[in-house]
């Protein structure tokens, strides 16, 4: 349908959002991803019978772990949307990327560069 | 089996019309060991379905689930499709037909043409989009709806001027104007007519004045504009000015059940249901408050859970109005105004905004034609002639029936029909199965576990789809710079047929043991690419697709930069995947050769023959002493079946046939083993000894009962039957009931209440049956039928019109004021509230026969025995409503006739013959092929801790003796819920590995730091 | 020419505004004659305020730039004397009513197109502005939306708004 | 409308027919109102129809075109 | 099973703030089974301290291991090699697991990753419950299966207290009082009589009170 | 019923006369003459005073002490000790010295999980239960032995006691536990406060079924409702207390400040009714915080004034 929405989000397809473990989220935020969404079907639709829910509740962990270690849970976010629903992909593309635009670059992105210039500077030192 | 000489029958069928039946009659047909020429008259398959927006009971949208269906028609092997094809004639006897076609010409070559739609964009001819139900235009070059199957454009001459520019735009050079017209011939076994029906166009009925009113709009193209891939895109609007209506009118039976207008007396069957639906998913679409008022004669919601969807609709305010309506006069500037008299008699009137009709289904002259065409005899309504106990099989022997030709009926009774229609065929043409049909030979595959790595990056413009947003070079050059690539190229379409061959040389040249193609979403062209892979001999594991079209240049249009920025990521996430992926095999499991039904009913007996003529053991259980289930109470159908006589010959042909073999009085006792192997074990006989049966497929046809009244006085007075019981009393002494001077029944006693609360689809049409009957016995006879609502739908209608000008007295009665039977001295004596006077009406009677309803029979051991999922009422759940009626949700389980759901004898036939197919197509195949992307566990690891155990949604993983898990390859589905959630870390999924995913992570986010 | 004078009937322009007239090399007398006449003629017409015809100019520019349009201009002749891509000739009345049909099609496209460059409005808010009938414009718009170039908004209350895309 | 007023008219002359026309007219001392103003093009088919508009919005009263 | 819960981790950062380079060992033992110090959770902590200390801008290194179990010597040397290049250790395994790695690498400092609780059972996916408290004499012949000593809140051996309510203990609705579990079962069992006479206190040198235990057994001991 | 120990309480049973005994909390300071104030507003209207051990766990001034300064006050003191707090060397040292003031009564009770008290981190003891308490006691009366099987000279000699909740669930289980405590050794039993009548009268029926009532003195615990919100929080929070729903209503009818006197009068007719139910031999009367109403409910009950008996001095 052509429809529009911005290019920062870059897809990963896995059979189920059941398939998402705790441990992806969190390498993607310590690679330096801003964001991460994880999309799974409608509830009560899953192919999977369940494997929604198991996403939504380790979606939840991590927002919790975020919290804890100081970043802000939001970074991670849960949405559910039928196959046949273009215009609310694009809608979500939108609102996170928005979302992520206020809470600014991730930290860890901004020490991993910090910390990459110290250990050139050393280097060259 | 090689071809039998003395038998001259061809293996191939011929399948008219690309409908939903067309489609699914062709898919069960190929898989079952035959070659399918589907001949459609349109540009595209799909029918009137691929219209619709939303489908009733389950409001899954219709598109979603027919594109699967779509591109597996279109990527079938042994199914080759020839749209823009009219029959032209048909010759020769069944098993050997010589079928005369001509090819209207596409000026469009399917070869070459890659819908990237450029052609459309540019040409200047407009024309109505009838797609679209007149709501829009469309070009003189265009693809009838976005997923259309066969993907490909066509010019639509009538409105082209031939202008030529659609050739200068067109990059793959896919247009040729002088495509013409060409008679082609074909050997065909067996003909399948789906050709679907028209819908009555309204305009003949000048009082609404359709064609000037704008905002009068039709149910389909009500549909249209509900549809996303709509007009409106989706949004409730208008066609006047857009603005979304906030009152909508639904007038129903336009153009069925009607004599005066048009000659269709008969009821649409479906109109109903859909009218529902469209309010409640327009309610779901408005923004603000929508009323929405149907005016109806009969609420005729008769299918499963059909009755929830009524009440549903009740509860979130639609309002139903009993009332036709004559005439639709405009108001004020676009508005309508209707008037009609109301339950209370008054005169009302009411301005809506909007107005749909509700049109029915009408058999277009082209049908007509093409019936005389074939030779096929058509009723007075211009339906198929079929009779009850052959619902499939037309008056032409060798060319077979579905759909709505041969009558009314909603999606999932035509693709029962179309599965019964397959199975007859398949049954004709057994001994020449698996002759016609092609075998893709795979070379070898190349062992490459020893070898490094080599990824081969093939980048596609997709025409301009991609080239003319993303710098296809630059990500071609990029990729180049990647770790382990070998060898990358772009071209104009990947997809292309040449493409794939040249594709092919590369790999082999350059021994590429990876491959990346950065294109469009692996949805649609995985398997092609996978099929490549496979002839040059690579594991179709060892692919990646980087989706750089759907989701990346086409909702990036207006930022080409970033859009080519993405594309770069997207491929070196690909390629850093690739470089993990491992060669997945897949085992073939050998399938046990016989079937098992259980339940010895009218359906089982059905399903059991047909699948022994397709030429398999067959195995029936059933548990009473004799054969014949509920139909041994029948006597005649209401269209004249002597059932009795239907029943013991069909007895006697399944006793006789030496492929089947019958055991009564048998108990299932267990049950285990997966798909393709099963064993069920059966205590047989007054000794209950006990037999085990392997056998690869299982029918359930377990049938129902009929409800045992506890009201209306029904086991305290004789004179009060079931119709059931009237059924066996005209049976025997139809004297004594000659003499009665008034009967009255009563209808759904026992359904459509709190804990029935589903109507039970098939006791009007037994009180309308018995009705006549009587009226023959003594004409003078007073036969009064009570009623909610006369669900006398599809052709039954008329025998409803019969009953009426019979004489036959039909009263309603609402939910709340039922009917009460009391005793006065020894007469019997109903008294019931007209609806019409408003006053209590009291009668006595001779005979009070009630309408009971069909319920359940007790299955529940047999259902924890299969875990098969029942719903409330006790009815086995289909696997999906609409598009897999007669499966269970587990695979090679089968499930017909009234275990399913109540039904008529005629549909419980179509039904058993449609699970026959799925079964024979399933048995045909002869291996399974199981593994592959499934998850795997690693032993040592294994710290035996049961999470998998208890977090599979599908419970496969066990414990196995030496105590670790272990996942049998032929149930996982592959969700991969036990990967994420084992703690030990220790369960692969194939193609989908953790440290697959973390590389896809990597490569993304080394770009950023 | 016929498109153009229809386009600026359309307009309300009125096509006295635009002349042809042959004149040969040789005639130079001919030339200031229909020079003087003409130019009587349009002082008759009075001054022509562009201004109070902004949207309509713009909408028959969109239209004359269109490929369309300019297409079925240039092919005019090639399908209604030679012959076209099947090789058959199209008579050339048939031929015309469809260009007319097109432009009238493109020309009220262009109206609403020009419409919509002042932000979200509903279809009755834009035919006011053109002064085109409410259905035509509702079709039309449909067509600006297949083509891409407009798109729908959102919902104030029951009333859909439209808003222009770039192409 | 009074006569005074001075409409401003554009006129496209082909150069082969229309143009070679005016030459001669103001060879031979024709007269003919100021009121014109006088773009060559090569031939009249090179008139573009936005050309027409384009003159209108710029305020021309009258588009001749001579060919 | 031994039943543990991951700890917190602002708990964890505490304890190795001050180190640069820190080894989180899980057990594949019981801590997997309650999911609380597989390889899974080692992961995922490794992975979120990560995320701390880069978001800190600390120069923080973490890896990863998982014993088959930390309660046995042997499998515990297998960090012998690796031990020295870290300057401390956080274990996930159960209490033992985290006391013997510490007795065996003295010098570096061990810290716990997760919080041992009891001895108990799954009674479901996500929820464990207490079954035994280890008392070193079990009882549970004469209490019809039911061990009043980890099912009692007060410990008591005769009979259920005043304070218990519809079955349910005083000390909250959803804990279940022992005692009622153990005459209801005693009833089923018919040992009645078993709830009749008084029990004598109880020797609880064989517990927890006795003071910490050794079981030495000769037949099996070189 | 012969008497076996010194106390003035048993010999008032002994003699068949309605034993009246009451409560008074010690305060949760050092105050002593707090005690000594209670003792004396209810000591003419009383055969023996409680003295609650750290009630609700909440730590107040130790029974042991406070029940030092009612004896001398040359009232009848009853010990209330609990199991929660102290093992079974600390509770034999303190019925030791108990026995050394001369007290003379011991209500033995397993006492209240710290978890409602002050200190719900404390651990708790329950070295022995209730139970194996009155079995402790009796041993050293009865045998001059301790647990650990020390022979002494001198014995304290104490008038058994322990509480009954005929109220908590399961229902049939409370009678055996009863039995369980007679088994035990215990003479007196001081029940739980009754106000669900037909309850308690189906297990005073059980009792005597089972002839425990010739074995043990039972005393019917009463406690009055100040207000309607005071009987709520009973009904609510208390464990082990049934308060039907006839009491509250009765309470709430009456306006707030008759709220109290209509409490009052609740208690003198289950009094009256408890007097007629065979077994009953007396009541304890825990007016918690409201001592000075014992003496009013006392006399309205026509249980005044006390039987005095002739007390040896041991």
């Amino acid at each position: 349908m052509r429809l529009r929405y911005p290019t920062n989000i870059k897809i990963i397809k896995v059979p189920c959002s059941g398939r998402v473990a705790i441990i992806h989220m969190l390498k993607a935020l310590e690679e330096g991803a801003d964001g991460v969404i994880v999309a799974g079907c409608l509830e009560g639709d899953c192919h999977y019978q369940s494997g929604n829910l198991r996403a939504k509740k380790r979606v939840i962990y991590v927002q919790e772990v975020l919290e804890k270690i100081g970043m802000e849970a939001e970074r991670v976010a849960m949405y559910n949307l039928s196959a046949g629903d273009g215009p609310r992909f694009a809608e979500i593309a939108r609102e996170m990327t928005e979302k992520v635009k206020e809470l600014g670059p991730s930290p860890i992105k901004n020490a991993k560069k910090l910390a990459s210039k110290k250990s050139k500077v050393e280097v060259a030192a | 089996m090689a071809k039998s000489k003395e038998s001259k029958k061809v293996g191939a069928v011929m399948v008219v019309g690309g409908g939903v039946a067309g489609m699914q009659a062709s898919l069960d047909l190929a898989d079952a060991g035959y070659y399918v020429h589907l001949v459609d008259k349109s540009p595209a398959i799909g029918g009137i379905m691929a219209q619709l927006d939303k489908t009733f009971p389950t409001n899954d949208c219709a598109m979603c689930i027919i594109s699967p269906k779509l591109v597996e028609v279109g990527r079938h092997l042994n199914i080759n499709m020839i749209t823009n094809t009219e029959v032209e004639g048909l010759e020769g006897e069944a098993g050997n037909f010589t079928a005369k076609l001509i090819n209207h010409p596409r000026y469009i070559d399917l070869e070459k043409c890659t819908a990237c739609g450029e052609c459309s964009r540019a040409c200047p001819a407009t024309a109505v989009n009838e797609f679209n139900e007149r709501l829009d235009l469309r070009e003189a070059t265009y693809m009838t709806y976005p997923q259309a199957m066969p993907r490909g454009f066509v010019i639509d001459r009538s409105i082209c001027v031939g202008c030529g520019l659609c050739e200068k735009v067109c990059l793959a050079e896919a247009i040729n104007y002088d495509d013409k017209p060409r008679q082609t011939e074909m050997e065909v076994g067996a003909v399948i007519l789906a050709p679907g029906n028209g819908v009555f166009d309204p305009s003949r009925f000048e009082t609404y004045n359709y064609m000037d009113l704008p905002n009068v709009v039709t149910s389909l193209e009500f549909e249209r504009i509900l549809s996303a891939s709509g007009p409106y895109q989706g949004h409730l609007m208008r066609p006047y000015d857009r603005e979304e209506p906030q009152k909508i009118a639904w007038l129903q039976c336009v153009g069925s059940r009607d004599i005066n207008h048009c000659d269709n007396s008969y009821c649409s069957a479906v109109c109903c249901m859909y009218a529902i639906k469209e309010a409640v998913i327009a309610k779901e679409h408005a923004h603000g408050e929508l009323d929405t008022a149907i005016f109806f004669m009969d609420m005729r919601t008769y299918g499963k859970d059909f009755e929830l969807y009524y009440n549903r609709a009740k509860e979130e305010g639609v309002r139903f109005i009993r009332s036709r309506i004559h005439s639709i006069e405009p108001e004020g500037e676009c508005d309508l105004l209707l008037s009609y008299v109301d339950d209370q008699g008054e005169l009302q009137s009411e301005v809506f905004e909007m107005v749909v009709l509700s049109v029915g289904f009408e058999v277009g002259e082209e049908i007509i034609e093409l019936s005389k065409r074939l030779g096929i005899e058509l009723n007075q309504h211009n339906f198929a002639l079929t009779d009850t106990s052959t619902p499939v099989t037309t008056s032409r022997p060798g060319v077979y029936v579905c759909g709505t030709l041969q009558g009314p009926k909603d999606i999932p009774q035509s693709v029962m029909e179309a599965s019964g229609a397959a199975a007859a065929s398949s049954a004709l043409l057994n001994e020449v199965r698996w002759t016609e049909t092609k075998i893709k030979e795979l070379p070898e595959q190349r062992d490459i576990s020893e070898e490094e790595p080599r990824v081969g990056v093939f980048v596609c413009n997709c025409g301009i789809n991609i080239g003319g947003i993303v710098d296809v070079p630059a990500v071609r050059e990029y990729a180049r710079t990647l770790p382990n690539v070998v060898h990358v190229e772009d071209n104009l379409f990947t997809c292309s047929q040449d493409t794939q061959v040249s594709m092919a040389e590369v790999i082999k040249e350059k021994s590429i043991n990876r491959m990346v193609v950065a294109a469009c979403t692996p949805h649609t062209h995985e398997d092609l690419f996978r099929e490549t892979l496979l002839e040059v001999g690579l594991n179709k594991y060892l692919f990646e697709m980087a989706n750089i079209r759907n989701q990346d240049s086409w909702v990036h249009m207006s930022d080409p930069e970033k859009a080519t920025a993405k594309a770069k990521d997207l491929v070196r996430m690909s390629v850093a995947r690739a470089a993990l992926l491992e060669p997945l095999e897949e085992r073939m499991i050998e399938i046990k050769q016989r079937g098992l039904v259980i339940g010895g009913g009218v359906a089982g007996l059905n399903a059991v023959l047909n699948l022994a003529q397709q030429g398999f053991e067959v195995v029936l259980v059933e548990k009473e002493k004799e054969l014949g289930g509920l139909a041994r109470h029948l006597h005649r159908t209401i269209d004249g079946l002597d059932v009795q006589k239907y029943m013991n010959n069909l007895i006697e042909e399944v006793q006789t046939n030496e492929h089947i073999q019958v055991l009564t009085e048998a108990l299932v006792v267990g049950f285990s083993g997966a798909k393709g192997n099963f064993t069920t074990e059966v205590l047989v006989g007054p000794g209950m000894y006990e037999r085990k049966i392997d056998h690869g497929v299982t029918i359930i046809a377990t049938g129902a009962v009929e409800h045992k009244p506890n009201e209306y006085l029904y086991s305290e007075d004789d004179r009060v039957m079931t119709q059931l019981d009237l059924g066996n009393f005209l049976h025997e002494n139809s004297k004594e009931a000659a003499k009665w001077q008034r009967v009255v029944m009563i209808q759904c006693v026992g359904s459509r209440n709190e804990d029935n609360p589903n109507c039970s689809r098939v006791c009007c049409q037994g009180a309308v049956k018995h009705a006549l009957e009587l009226k023959e016995l003594n004409p003078d006879m007073e036969v009064i039928i009570l009623y909610r609502d006369m669900r006398m739908y599809g052709l039954l209608e008329d025998y409803y019109q019969e009953a009426r000008s019979k004489g036959i007295l039909f009263f309603r009665y609402s939910a709340d004021q039922p009917p009460q039977a009391s005793r006065n001295g020894d007469g019997l004596q109903v008294t019931f509230t007209d609806q019409v006077l408003n006053r209590p009406v009291q009668m006595s009677a001779d005979a009070l026969v009630l309408g009971s309803a069909t319920m359940a029979a007790d299955t529940e051991e047999l259902a924890s025995l299969l875990k098969l999922p029942r719903n409330r009422d006790g009815f086995f759940l289909e696997a999906h409503a609409k598009l897999r009626p007669v499966e269970c949700s587990s695979e090679a389980i089968y499930l017909c006739g009234t275990a399913h759901a109540p039904k008529l004898m005629s549909e419980s036939i179509a039904q058993a013959l449609a699970a026959a197919s799925k079964a024979g197509s399933f048995l045909a195949a002869e291996e399974l092929r199981v593994g592959g992307a499934v998850a795997v566990v690693d032993p040592e690891r294994c710290a035996a801790c049961l999470v998998c155990v208890m977090s599979c949604p599908y419970g496969v993983p066990r414990i196995n003796e030496d105590n670790v898990s272990e996942i049998n390859p032929a149930l996982c589905q592959g969700c991969g819920v036990c990967v994420s959630e084992c703690p030990g870390n220790t369960i692969h999924l194939g193609h989908c590995e953790d440290d697959q995913i973390s590389a896809n992570l990597h490569a993304l986010l080394e770009g950023v730091i | 020419m016929p498109v153009v004078e229809q386009l600026l009937g359309l307009a309300g322009v009125g096509k006295e505004r635009l002349q042809l007239c042959w004149v040969s090399a040789a005639e130079g007398q001919l030339f200031a004659d229909y020079v003087t006449k003409l130019s009587d003629l349009i002082g008759q017409l009075g001054p022509f305020q562009p201004d109070d015809f902004k949207l309509e100019l713009a909408a028959v520019e969109t239209v004359l730039k269109s490929t369309r349009i300019r297409w079925l201009m240039g092919m005019d002749r090639q399908i209604t004397e030679q012959e076209n891509v099947y090789h058959e000739k199209m008579d050339s009345e048939a031929y015309q009513a469809i260009v007319r049909q097109a432009v009238a099609e493109e020309y009220e496209k262009g109206m609403i197109f020009q419409a919509l460059a002042d932000g979200p409005q509903s279809v009755r808010e834009i035919a006011g502005k053109i002064g085109l009938p409410v259905y035509t414009v509702s079709l039309r718009l449909n067509d600006l939306e297949r083509a891409g170039q407009a798109e729908f908004h959102e919902f104030e209350g029951t009333t859909a708004k439209f808003v222009r895309m770039a192409a | 409308m009074q006569e005074t007023y001075e409409p401003k008219i554009l006129a496209f002359l082909c150069n082969w027919c229309a143009y070679a026309g005016a030459d001669l007219a103001g060879v031979s001392r024709f007269q003919y109102p100021p009121t014109i103003r006088i773009i060559r093009t090569m031939c009249s088919g090179r008139v573009d129809p936005v050309y027409v508009v384009e003159g209108l919005k710029n305020g021309y009263d009258g588009i001749f075109v001579f060919g | 099973m031994i039943m543990a819960r991951p700890k917190p981790i602002e708990e964890i950062i505490d304890e190795i703030k001050d180190f640069n380079k820190v080894l989180i060992a899980g057990c594949d033992g019981c801590v997997t089974v309650c999911e609380a110090g597989g390889v899974k959770e080692v992961q995922v902590l490794a992975s979120a301290l990560r995320l701390y200390f880069t978001k800190e801008n600390k120069r923080m290194e973490i890896d990863e291991t998982s014993l088959t179990r930390q309660c046995d010597k042997d499998y515990l040397h297998e960090l012998l090699d690796k031990i020295d290049d870290y300057d401390a250790i956080v274990s996930l395994a159960c209490g033992a697991g985290v006391q013997f790695m510490a007795e065996m690498y003295r010098k570096k400092p061990i810290f716990p990753g997760v919080d041992t609780c009891f001895i108990g059972v799954t009674e479901e996916r996500g929820v464990w419950a207490e079954r035994c408290q280890a008392c070193g004499q079990c009882i549970l012949a004469s209490t019809g299966g039911i061990c009043p000593i980890s099912r009692c809140s007060k410990r008591m051996l005769n009979g259920p207290c005043g304070g218990s309510e519809k079955g349910k203990c005083e000390i909250s609705p959803d804990t279940d009082c022992g005692w009622h579990l153990i005459y209801e079962r005693l009833k089923e069992l018919g040992q009645l009589d078993f709830f009749a006479e008084p029990t004598d206190p109880k020797d609880w040198v064989s517990s927890r009170d006795g003071g910490p235990r050794k079981i030495v057994r000769e037949d099996v001991r070189l | 019923m012969n008497t076996t120990t010194p106390s003035k309480l048993e010999k008032i049973l002994a003699e068949g006369h309605f034993a009246v005994t009451s409560e008074c909390g010690p305060p949760r300071g050092v105050n002593g003459e707090v005690v000594e104030e209670k003792a004396n507003l209810i000591k003419d209207h009383v055969d023996a005073i409680n003295v609650t051990d750290n009630q609700t766990s909440v730590v107040r001034l130790c029974s042991l002490a406070a029940c030092i300064r009612i004896k001398q006050m040359g009232l009848e003191p009853v010990l209330q000790m609990v199991t929660r707090d102290r093992n079974r060397i600390g509770i034999q040292s303190d019925i030791l010295g108990a026995a050394s003031f001369g007290i003379d009564n011991i209500l033995c009770l397993t006492g209240d999980h710290q978890h409602f008290g002050d200190h719900p981190q404390a651990i708790n003891v329950f070295d022995l239960d209730s139970t194996q308490l009155i079995q402790t006691v009796k041993l050293m009366r009865d045998e001059g032995q301790l647990l650990g099987g020390f022979e002494m000279k001198e014995r304290p000699n104490m008038f058994i006691g322990a509480a009954a909740n005929p109220f908590a669930d399961p229902f049939e289980i409370r009678v055996a536990r009863l039995a369980k405590k007679v088994a035990a050794g215990c003479q007196f039993i001081q029940t739980q406060c009754i106000y669900n009548m037909e309850k308690f009268k189906t297990w005073m029926q059980q009792v005597r079924d089972q002839g425990l009532h010739e074995k043990v003195a039972i005393l019917a615990g009463l406690t009055p409702m100040k207000n309607v919100g005071m009987a709520k929080y009973m009904k609510n929070r208390v464990p082990g207390i049934d308060v039907p729903d006839e009491i509250i209503e009765r309470l709430a009818a009456v306006p707030k400040e008759k709220q109290a006197d209509e409490g009052i009068k609740i208690c003198i007719e289950q009094i009256e009714e408890l007097k007629e139910e065979e077994g009953i031999r007396g009541f304890h009367i825990m007016a918690i915080e409201w001592e000075e109403k014992v003496p009013e409910i006392v006399e309205m009950a026509g249980l005044y004034p006390r039987p005095t008996v002739e007390i040896s001095a041991n």
